[in-house]
């Protein structure tokens, strides 16, 4: 595994949040002025299992280094089923990503409800850690997409 | 062409003293599409609000995009301020540049960068949005009570006091629930019945109340506002208008050996019965598994001699199709099977029983007349040894983890009751905790053990043994730390409680979720208790977890003003962002509709002009706007992108994607 | 004509790789592909690459303009790729054949592509006579001598030696800067392995394939034949044919969303494709019997109705082989030329 | 078996059960056998074949062909029958417009195994016993059927038939097979050793579309990559991330339904082993969420649709080991 020595490294990470449970927990790691770092942008869907594929690897074309999902945990879910499909989606999915010999670290699920504030956060931190040791993202890179 | 507004709020110093907010205005000015940009100390306040009404009208914007606080927190007001400068309200988009940037950084840099890239993941987003009309659906007003308890008839009077109509659907031949079988009440020792039992005779005298016993929910089908519902109505081989409730036939039927439900099989009924002498409605019965003349059609006493002519031998269950606005939920619990609790001997001696059946043993209407006598052998106890949390808080997997609730205060009511009846008698109680958290709850259990000096001992009761007559009971006293040998005349079970059987396949037919206790979820834990998250459904009573009677009777009122505030209303608002599928992309594979929690989708076959011209019948799939929730399952579920949701589409969403990460 | 040891092909294709790229056919997963030329590379013996070698001045994917957008601001810039001198060797007849008719389309018919006329200049091809020709050759049928193929240097391996005959001045450069490895020779092994080649070529099982119910005075017949509906329906309108052919030379303009702005660039298509040259009004062919049927005429009828009477088929049997459901040209000509198959 | 096929076929014509019979068709070389809709006996005489060529799978073409006037009668090797039930429970085949012939198979030859033996210039190809006699240009040879069969009939999952309404032949069984050991060889490697693997073979796709158009699973009306809406059409792979991006959401939308019929990989012309991405989430699908095979039960929901309470969290991907 190739690990990033370079110190100025600064990753892209896109956290998709559920709007119920995660957006709300990550709202209230605000509220709780819990930091982490800046690197982190999310984007609020309904739901987890509103999360296609396709908008992971768009992500990584795009220039993404890592891309989390944070739901409801399993059995809290607002529509009641929704998580279920997307950790079966998800678990299936790194894995084929893994098999192509993707590095997994830099893909996660994480199940933070509106009250995990400071779960949030440490998971952000963790993952930017993670994701920052990796390095840039090559090998689901769109080259186009690169500043030259 | 698009012309969007920006509006960056400072939030006072909230978002302004971590984010340059007039940086990022001016950033954000130059990018494609954004044709206004400005500042305002508080963007949510009245004056900062006319702000954004005014650039709408005056710049003549096609969206809009705020960078405040958390759209979670104003989006609502916005989406207002927009709709009432004539903007489609979900035009708007809001950049979270407070929760989620400027409280969460410290370098001012870093946070503008931030707060910069946010508000160009709006604007990418504002662009494709559109415009959406939230949808309307009639109500009708007719409510559906499932379960004719405490529960179900609080829930159905106060609605129907508000004058729309109500249906109960209760399984049993009579409405009442548990609350007929209990002696008392606590923590006020006022008789069950005779606080019961005048509401049960209001729901029967109700205009608006319509009573299905001996009935089943059978299939639900339809959403909020708009439920048909088919009900078993269950043959009970009399007929319901004809019978007087004379009672006649319960005493002359020959079949004498049919062990009581009522009583809990302490005793035996007729093969034809009224459950109990108040029960609404007043009507016999047939047990058709009992009964002579149906499984042998020797005999027909119950005929002979019903002066009314009420008896009918060839009924048959017959299905009720009905339409409902609303549907409550109020299927109550029972006590837990005790067959994992063999160290109580339940089932080894009649002398071990259970709450509820004591209950009836203390009953002036139950099997005894109300004199306390041991089942054996119809003596007085003189020793009784209470159990607490048989199957309660038990995480061993023989019980149930969570906490019965009603427990601690029913076993010191029947423990006070049998020291003020029988001042002879000894009475133990074995307890993990004593919980009295209820108004006169704890003054109650006081009074139980200084008043009427009940022995409460901390510790569990390891066996029960019968041996000559009495009850070895063997058990340890945590306090004072040794073993105790009690030899008791009975033993008295707290079996914890558990949601009905047929709730679970109920939540099912009503797309209902569940706890893995088989407890019915709330739409929200403490700002939402008496609903489901399924639009429409409601929770009454200990089918959403373990309730005493104030406590249902609450609930159950609670849920009737919710019930009251949908069937109120002559049209649903809509959510507008909704799933909805392009037919000529969809494929009709049904992944979709498989993973719909609502029910939402359902296919039709349509007719499609082909790219050559030709016509063709294709089965796609069609999306109910009324009962989507727009969660997005099905939108990854489709394989050939058909299935899109109006306001998170896959569009906007790459968008933000691409904002994000360029 | 020139000689040298074949043992000493790596020294030739070293001294060419000096002075510029330097792609052969070379062995692979999925049968002979052309490779650039690095030390241990070693030429395929196989009859013919998988893919053709159009790709060298047809790419499948060539970017056309890129538009920088920056704020309201755009910049339209160049985006063609540099183009520098490079080599092809290997190149079998039936691919040489279809240079030619990439040329009508792209060059000698106006507008000229210049992207094309770029890489075209830029190459310098090396023509291999063929050794092992298989049974989906069929080349001769279009006129193509597979045993002595033009190209700027020809090339004829014969055992232990390999020939060389320079054909035009960028041919001769090129032998001359590898002229230490090369010795001259006279033409007679030439000649007679060209005859050994012919000879084989004459014993191939679709070599006297017949098209002569197939062309622009039968245009209407041919359209209108009972023939398209029978063989059509087991196409899956993929675009396999299309893009092992070495003749098919039809594009899509396609864009494509930086993070910095717009990058127009242009890629194969394929006929059978449903979205082939859809416009705002639609397609203008409907159905996969239309489109189906458009390859074929295409390649057997339109082309040499307005190219001289030259076909846009070249005969080198890629689409025979890899087909995913066998359904192919020569198939498409027999039912068409009345002649069932055996 | 050719010959009782044609003679039911001819009988099932003549007594208008059907009036199409879905089946192969002779080709130039005896490999190049192409699937056809028969009309008349006169073409099932002439034309219709089965032998150890008819490698391709007949069951997507029902989702046009169940939709026109009368009723077609299709032969169905056992792999392929699970692609038509795997196509029925999705409602893309009228079933009532099929009459399915079950046919046994012990395997197909794939032609490009003979190539890679070395025999080229194939003129013909006879049967011998359990061994091929191949003629060609250059001579004649021969070859132990095994020697040539197809991937995916040496590892066959099932020689029992999911639907059908008549058999000819003899019905088989579920057979155990070794399918996934060059998945789990892979899931053995380092990631960047899989990486390596992979972008070697996804690297010399052409996007040709050839796997997605034979797939019974990609029967979308309009595909993803087609839809210029969907955000992510495409028509070549202008950058190695959209070779990934097709094959990674090309496995992903059929996983659960794939049957592993293998067609993807017999057709791709440029030989990439695209049934190891199916095999994968196959593969991952029976070890996650316990054994599926994708038509083989009508009522059971798929693995992508369905979900258990205490499934395993994506985290597990980090757990497994044998790729560090």
């Amino acid at each position: 595994m190739q690990v990033n020595d370079n110190k100025d490294f600064q990753p892209t990470i896109v956290a998709f949040c559920c709007n119920w449970c995660s957006y709300a927990g990550a709202d209230l790691s605000g509220t709780n002025r819990l930091q982490y770092p800046a690197n982190v942008k999310i984007i609020r869907i309904p739901c987890s299992c509103r999360l296609n594929p396709i908008f992971i690897l768009r992500a990584f074309q795009r220039g993404a280094d890592g891309v989390i999902l944070c739901g409801c945990h399993p059995g809290d879910c607002h529509y009641t089923t929704g998580n279920y499909y997307a950790r079966r989606r998800m678990s299936l999915l790194f894995s084929m990503l893994d098999y192509l010999g993707i590095e997994k670290e830099r893909t996660r699920v994480e199940w933070v409800s509106a009250a995990e504030g400071a779960k949030f956060a440490a998971t952000m931190n963790e993952f930017v850690d993670a994701v920052t040791k990796l390095g840039r993202n090559h090998r689901l890179e769109d080259l186009r997409c690169k500043k030259q | 062409m698009q012309r969007i507004g920006v509006f960056v709020c400072w939030c006072g110093s909230n978002i302004a003293a971590t984010v340059d907010v007039n940086a990022v205005t001016e950033t954000l000015a130059k990018e494609p599409g954004v044709v206004y940009a400005t500042n305002y100390q508080y963007m949510c306040s009245e004056s900062g609000q006319n702000l954004i009404k005014d650039a709408i009208r005056d710049q003549k914007l096609t969206g809009v995009v705020i960078c405040s606080c958390s759209p979670r927190m104003h989006e609502a007001t916005f989406r207002k301020a927009a709709a009432s400068a004539g903007l489609n309200p979900y035009l708007v988009e809001i950049a979270n540049i407070r929760e989620q940037c400027s409280w969460i950084h410290k370098n001012k840099e870093e946070a503008t960068e931030k707060a910069i890239i946010l508000g160009r993941t709006a604007i990418a987003k504002v662009q494709l949005n559109a415009p959406l009309i939230a949808g309307e659906s009639p109500v009708v007003k007719r409510a559906l009570v499932i379960g004719g308890g405490i529960a179900g008839i609080q829930t159905a009077l106060d609605i129907a006091e508000a004058g729309f109509e109500v249906d109960i659907v209760e399984k049993k031949p009579t409405v009442g629930g548990k609350m007929t079988q209990i002696d008392k009440t606590f923590p006020t020792l006022d008789c069950s019945a005779c606080i019961l039992t005048p509401k049960m005779v209001e729901v029967a005298q109700n205009d608006n109340i319509k009573i299905y016993s001996y009935s089943e929910v059978e299939a639900v089908k339809g959403f909020v506002g708009n439920f048909t519902v088919s009900i078993r109505k269950k043959a009970r081989y009399v007929k319901e208008d004809i019978c007087t409730g004379c009672g006649l036939c319960t005493e002359k039927c020959p079949q004498k050996n049919v062990p009581n439900e009522f009583n809990l099989g302490l005793d035996t009924r007729r093969a034809i019965y009224i459950p109990f002498a108040q029960a609404v409605p007043k009507v016999a019965t047939i047990d058709p598994n009992y009964c002579t003349k149906l499984n042998t059609g020797k005999c027909g006493v119950c005929e002979k001699i019903c002066t009314a002519g009420a008896i009918d031998y060839t009924q048959k269950d017959e299905i009720v199709e009905q339409q409902y606005g609303a549907i409550v939920v109020a299927t109550g619990y029972n006590p837990i099977k005790l067959d994992n609790f063999e160290e109580y001997a339940y089932s080894q001696s009649p002398d071990v029983v259970t709450s509820l059946e004591f209950e009836r043993l203390m009953n002036a209407a139950g099997p005894t007349g109300g004199v306390l006598l041991r089942p054996s052998d119809k003596t007085h106890p003189h020793t009784i040894v209470f159990v607490q949390c048989v199957g309660s808080r038990d995480v061993s997997g023989c019980g149930k983890p969570y906490c019965s609730k009603i427990c601690c205060m029913y076993t010191a009511k029947h423990a006070m009751l049998c020291r003020e009846k029988y001042p002879d008698t000894e009475v133990y109680v074995f307890y993990i905790d004593v919980r009295t958290p209820g108004k006169n709850f704890d003054e109650f259990y006081r009074r139980a053990v200084e008043e009427y000096n009940v022995h409460y001992i901390k510790g569990m009761v390891g066996k029960v043994a019968p041996s000559g007559g009495k009850l070895k009971v063997q058990a340890s006293d945590l306090l004072n730390n040794e073993q105790l040998h009690i030899d008791a005349d009975m033993v008295v079970l707290a079996a914890a409680i558990e949601p009905d059987k047929s709730a679970r396949p109920l939540a099912t037919m009503l797309t209902a979720s569940m706890d893995t206790n088989d407890f019915f979820t709330e739409a929200h834990p403490k700002l939402r208790p008496v609903e489901s998250p399924t639009a429409g459904i409601y929770l009454s009573g200990c089918c959403q977890g373990p309730k005493d009677i104030p406590e249902t009777v609450s609930q159950a009122s609670a849920c009737a003003a919710k019930v009251i505030g949908l069937l109120a209303k002559d049209k649903l608002t809509c959510n507008p962002c909704v799933a909805h599928s392009d037919e000529l992309m969809c494929n009709g594979c049904s992944s979709c509709a498989n993973v719909c929690p609502y029910g939402a989708i359902t296919y039709v076959e349509k007719e499609f002009r082909q790219p050559d011209r030709t016509m063709l019948v294709r089965r796609v799939a069609s999306v109910n706007p009324a009962v989507c929730q727009g969660c997005g399952a099905c939108t990854v579920a489709c394989p050939s992108g058909a299935m899109d949701l109006f306001g998170f589409s896959n569009k906007q969403i790459m968008a933000e994607v691409d904002a994000i990460c360029k | 004509m020139k000689k040298m040891q074949a043992a000493n092909l790596n020294d030739f294709f070293r001294a060419a790789a000096a002075a510029e790229t330097v792609y052969l056919p070379v062995d692979s997963a999925d049968g002979a592909r052309f490779m650039k030329y690095e030390d241990g590379v070693t030429l395929s013996m196989a009859c013919n690459t998988t893919r053709s070698a159009k790709d060298f001045f047809f790419p499948q994917v060539e970017n056309l303009v890129d538009f920088k957008v920056d704020g309201k601001k755009i910049e339209v810039i160049d985006g063609r790729e540099e183009v520098e001198d490079f080599v092809i060797f290997g190149v079998r007849a039936c691919d040489l054949a279809s240079f030619e008719i990439l040329d009508r389309v792209y060059l000698n018919t106006p507008p000229v592509d210049s992207y094309y006329k770029n890489r075209r200049e830029h190459g310098t091809v090396i023509t291999l006579a063929c050794g092992r020709p298989q049974e989906t050759c069929f080349c001769k049928v279009f006129g193509i001598d597979a045993a002595d193929p033009a190209g700027d240097v020809t090339c004829w391996m014969l055992g232990d030696d390999i020939y060389f005959r320079a054909n035009t001045e960028k041919g001769e450069k090129l032998i001359a800067a590898c002229g230490s490895l090369l010795t001259d020779v006279d033409e007679a092994p030439v000649e007679n392995a060209k005859t050994a080649i012919r000879a084989m070529v004459d014993k191939l099982p679709i070599k006297d394939l017949k098209l002569d119910k197939i062309s622009e005075r039968h245009l209407l017949e041919n359209f209108n034949s009972s023939v398209w509906k029978d063989l059509y329906e087991s196409c899956i309108g993929c675009g396999t044919c299309t893009f092992v052919c070495p003749t098919c030379q039809c594009f899509d303009v396609r864009e494509f969303k930086t993070n910095e702005g717009v990058k127009r660039f242009r890629c194969w298509d394929s006929c059978m494709y449903s979205d082939f040259t859809k416009m705002a009004a639609g397609n203008n062919r409907l159905s996969q019997l239309e489109r189906f049927r458009q390859r074929f005429m295409h390649k057997l009828v339109y082309f040499p109705a307005n190219n001289d009477g030259v076909y846009s088929c070249v005969g080198c049997g890629r689409c025979l082989k890899s087909c995913p459901i066998s359904m192919n040209i020569v198939k498409v000509a027999k039912a068409l030329g009345g002649e069932a198959n055996e | 078996m050719q010959e009782a096929m044609k003679a039911r076929a001819k009988e099932l014509l003549a007594d208008g059960s059907v009036n199409r019979v879905a089946g192969w068709k002779i080709g130039e070389f005896s490999y190049d056998i192409t699937p056809a809709i028969f009309e008349t006996a006169e073409e099932i005489d002439r034309d219709f074949v089965y032998d150890d060529f008819c490698g391709a799978n007949l069951s997507k073409y029902l989702i046009s062909q169940s939709r026109k006037e009368g009723k077609i009668l299709v032969f169905l090797k056992p792999c392929d029958s699970y692609s038509f039930a795997q196509l029925l429970k999705e409602h893309r085949i009228i079933r009532e417009n099929v009459y399915i012939i079950g046919i046994e198979c012990y395997g197909k030859a794939d032609i490009n195994k003979i190539r890679e033996k070395g025999i080229d210039g194939v003129l013909g190809i006879k049967e011998s016993g359990s061994s091929f006699v191949i003629d060609s240009i250059y001579g004649e040879a021969t070859v132990p059927k095994m020697d040539v069969y197809a991937e995916r009939c040496l590892v066959c999952k099932s020689k029992k038939h999911a639907v059908y309404d008549e058999l000819i032949g003899e019905e088989g069984d579920v057979v155990p097979s070794s399918r996934f050991d060059k998945v789990a060889e892979l899931e053995a490697m380092t990631p960047d050793e899989r990486f390596e693997f992979w972008r070697g073979e996804l690297s010399r796709c052409i996007r040709c579309n050839a796997c997605r158009n034979v797939c019974p699973a990609c029967s979308c009306e309009n595909c993803v990559f087609d839809n210029p809406n969907s955000g992510i059409a495409n028509k070549a792979a202008a950058d190695s991330f959209e070779e990934n991006m097709f094959h990674i959401i090309r496995a992903f939308h059929v996983a659960g339904r794939c049957t592993d019929c293998g067609e993807c990989s017999r057709v791709c012309p440029q030989n990439i082993p695209l049934h190891l991405l199916n095999r994968k989430f196959i593969k991952d699908i029976n070890e996650f969420y316990g054994e599926y095979q994708a038509g083989e039960n009508p009522d059971e929901k798929a693995p992508l649709t369905n979900f258990t309470f205490d499934d395993c969290e994506p985290s597990i991907v980090y757990k497994r080991g044998g790729n560090q």
